[in-house]
């Protein structure tokens, strides 16, 4: 169904029930929805399973949603970093539970959950302990670990431009998980720097369609999740 | 409508797009129900699949709009909408499959009363069998819905038990748009909806064995 | 490896061996390289297996392959056209062999070859005669079927634009199974009406990266498949 | 080189980045080998992966070069080349998964005589386990090599027997470039092709268990 164009992120969420699993962009800071995330945290939704690549960094975006309680498991591939103070802390205190996932396996299960398939064979992670209890199988004489779709309620996308159906563009390495989670949430909530009138995207550019857009608000000026106050 | 003759095609695909709902996202396959566009109010923002790399299809292309690199499903030269956008096939059938879009419309062979879907292959050995999108367009939509003649030429219900004709997919479609009656296939049965230029009665008949229930007075 | 910029369609197709499974771009007209393929029919190259959507239209191209009896088996979605008299001939006769395919089972399974995936549950054709034999399995109350990767010798491809490093675009839908051939096939050879300079193409509209391509051939004024005489 | 010394990190970095054939697509991973790229001429026309969806990657970006939205996979701030290209993950790890990077170097802790690699999880229980790539880069590339210190900083091999560190992926490095020498892991066992500072005796001594092929001659 079209797009809505929102005024404010507070609009964009609303409705985030408990429970939700949620998908959250980025990869560290490119690409971290801040805004929608902090929005999200004043919802005061809780119980959440959060899909990232990362677990936060600082003290904003991510790191506050986990720091806030509002995260029962984080499904991520790389939540050590220098400064995951906020996940480290719940993590070790037990209030929250980690699936680890291997970066391209969790960037393949997000797109196979948005491209209707059941699940498939991947050669990465056979033979280590993320694999531990998987299916394995060899085919053509390679060994393939079974793996599943990870689909969400929701996901929280930073994108560059919109226009008004919905239609996205991003902005070099920020685009990362931005179009995958776009295509796999129920309901995908996305921010931009600029909504522009429909017809003014080149088609050819366009990396998400307006199919896979829901909620779409204006953040001109959107913080860096390392650097916001 | 609850009219008095059966409905004409272009009837049919006039009913079919009134039920469309408005801002959603409609493949209309190939060949007959590609006419459910051109009923298609601009106010019901309903954009346009085309299993071949686009959304935002547009009318087709006459003149000097025609441009070789912009095709239908069906091959033909077709034109663009302000927000279209194009991908490549592995995208285009992921938002297929992935269940992304709204309504699907395709046309049948025959559809059974558990939504079984007959209308890729003839069965018979002579004929070369090609399959295209539609067992993907089948199995795909939110909703999949058929639009067909409720009777073969020579008067056999299409609209059937258990499909004879080799399946498309299983299960999958929802409602079924037919000149003589709208059909909608639920768990419990197959409904009807709206009948034309005949009764309950006689619709029961014309389908034989498959159990209608009738909702025409909803 | 870098790609390599042909002068010559000769050039750039030099060396397919006989036997060969062979991609070849296009959803009927739009996309399909004409101009290579009638370079490979006069390489002499035979008994190759024809990876493509539709099995040839009108007198030229995948029809002029088959025609010639290059061709021993086509791996196809679409091959009955009301045009498809050459690939209709040698199939009634006997003298090629044709695996159908559902089309997105095809895109997935081309995709699934460039992406490493061994195999991969798809809901497409289940219960149906193209499934027959094949392995089946319910995962979240879904019926699925496992369908294996497609991999190619060589993808024949055409595109708009490249740049001296292979990067390439496309146009309109005769993107189609371009992207995903060039990236599924040991060797990809393109054919392009234009090619630019490098850094000529906005690295955020790029469709193939580079590393896909092997060798780039310019055909400035190509012929539609179904137009050329 | 069969240098007097051992080398440095810069040396090796070096060693490594000579023996990158021309035109390749290469993957440098994060921290100590992403120093490779420091030692790739010009007209060895390499091209540089990062996981995180861009192919082209310049060097690291200083002052006004800095753009937030264009890092690496260790998140540090680096500039572009011209032809490069963006691209999503999912796309990005069909990259690597699929095979068509030509190189890719990687830190380990350990790598065993028969190519496996640990370098991903200390596998003590107080750390936080974080693998992000590494086990799709370790599987991906057509030469998968390791760039490492022969030795822990208490004197044992860091090429075994076994790994007994948790592994990141079975058999798949081909190549140990280290500051005493250079492995090359091949199907019929660990063969050495230039040591730096010591021989081949002293070598296979500093390694212990894992039994070694000379091929320093060659």
């Amino acid at each position: 169904m079209s797009a809505t164009i929102c005024a404010t992120t507070a609009e964009a969420v609303a409705g985030i029930a408990d429970g939700s699993t949620v998908m959250i962009g980025g990869f560290g800071s490119p690409g971290q929805p801040v805004e929608l995330i902090e929005a999200l945290i004043d919802t005061g939704a809780r119980g959440l399973t959060v899909v990232s690549n990362n677990a936060g960094n600082g003290d904003h975006g991510i790191a506050a949603l986990i720091r806030e309680g509002r995260v029962d498991k984080v499904i991520c591939s790389f939540p050590r970093q220098s400064d995951s103070h906020c996940f480290d802390a719940a993590y070790r205190a037990g209030k929250v539970e980690l699936e680890l996932v291997p970066q391209g396996n969790l960037a393949e299960r997000i797109r196979a959950a948005s491209a209707g398939i059941g699940g498939f064979f991947t050669p990465t992670g056979y033979g280590t302990m993320l694999a531990e209890g998987k299916e394995v199988r060899q085919i053509d004489g390679v060994d393939y670990v079974l793996e599943h779709p990870i689909r969400a309620d929701v996901a929280l996308v930073k994108a560059h431009r919109a226009d008004r159906l919905g239609n996205l563009v991003y902005r070099k390495t920020a685009r990362n998980f931005g179009p995958i989670m776009a295509s796999a949430a129920t309901r995908t909530i996305v921010q931009v720097e600029e909504i522009v009138e429909t017809g003014a995207l080149d088609p050819e550019v366009i990396v998400t369609p307006s199919i896979f857009v829901d909620q779409v608000v204006a953040i001109v000026d959107p913080a860096d999740a390392e650097e916001s106050a | 409508m609850n009219a008095d003759q059966p409905l004409t095609r272009d009837q049919m695909a006039e009913v079919v797009a009134r039920d469309i709902p408005a801002g959603s996202y409609v493949n209309l396959g190939i060949g007959q129900p590609t006419k459910v566009a051109n009923y298609l109010r601009p106010d019901q923002g309903v954009i346009l699949h085309t299993e071949n790399g686009m959304l935002g299809m547009g009318p087709e292309a006459h003149g000097d709009e025609v441009d070789h690199d912009l095709v239908n499903a069906g091959k033909i030269p077709v034109t663009q909408t302000p927000g279209c956008s194009f991908f490549h096939h592995a995208d285009s059938f992921a938002m297929m499959r992935g269940g992304h879009l709204d309504v699907c419309v395709l046309g049948a062979y025959q559809v059974s009363a558990t939504g079984d879907l007959a209308n890729w292959h003839t069965g018979r050995p002579e004929d070369i069998p090609a399959v295209g999108g539609a067992m993907d367009l089948a199995v795909g939509a939110k909703r999949t819905a058929v639009l067909m003649s409720l009777l073969t030429r020579d008067g056999q219900s299409k609209l059937v038990e258990q499909c004879s004709y080799p399946l498309t997919g299983v299960g999958c479609v929802s409602r079924v748009y037919t000149d003589y009656a709208t059909f909608l296939i639920e768990p419990d049965g197959v409904h009807v909806r709206e009948t034309y230029g005949v009764d309950f009665a006689d619709l029961q008949q014309m389908v034989g064995a498959v159990r209608l229930i009738d909702r025409t007075a909803a």
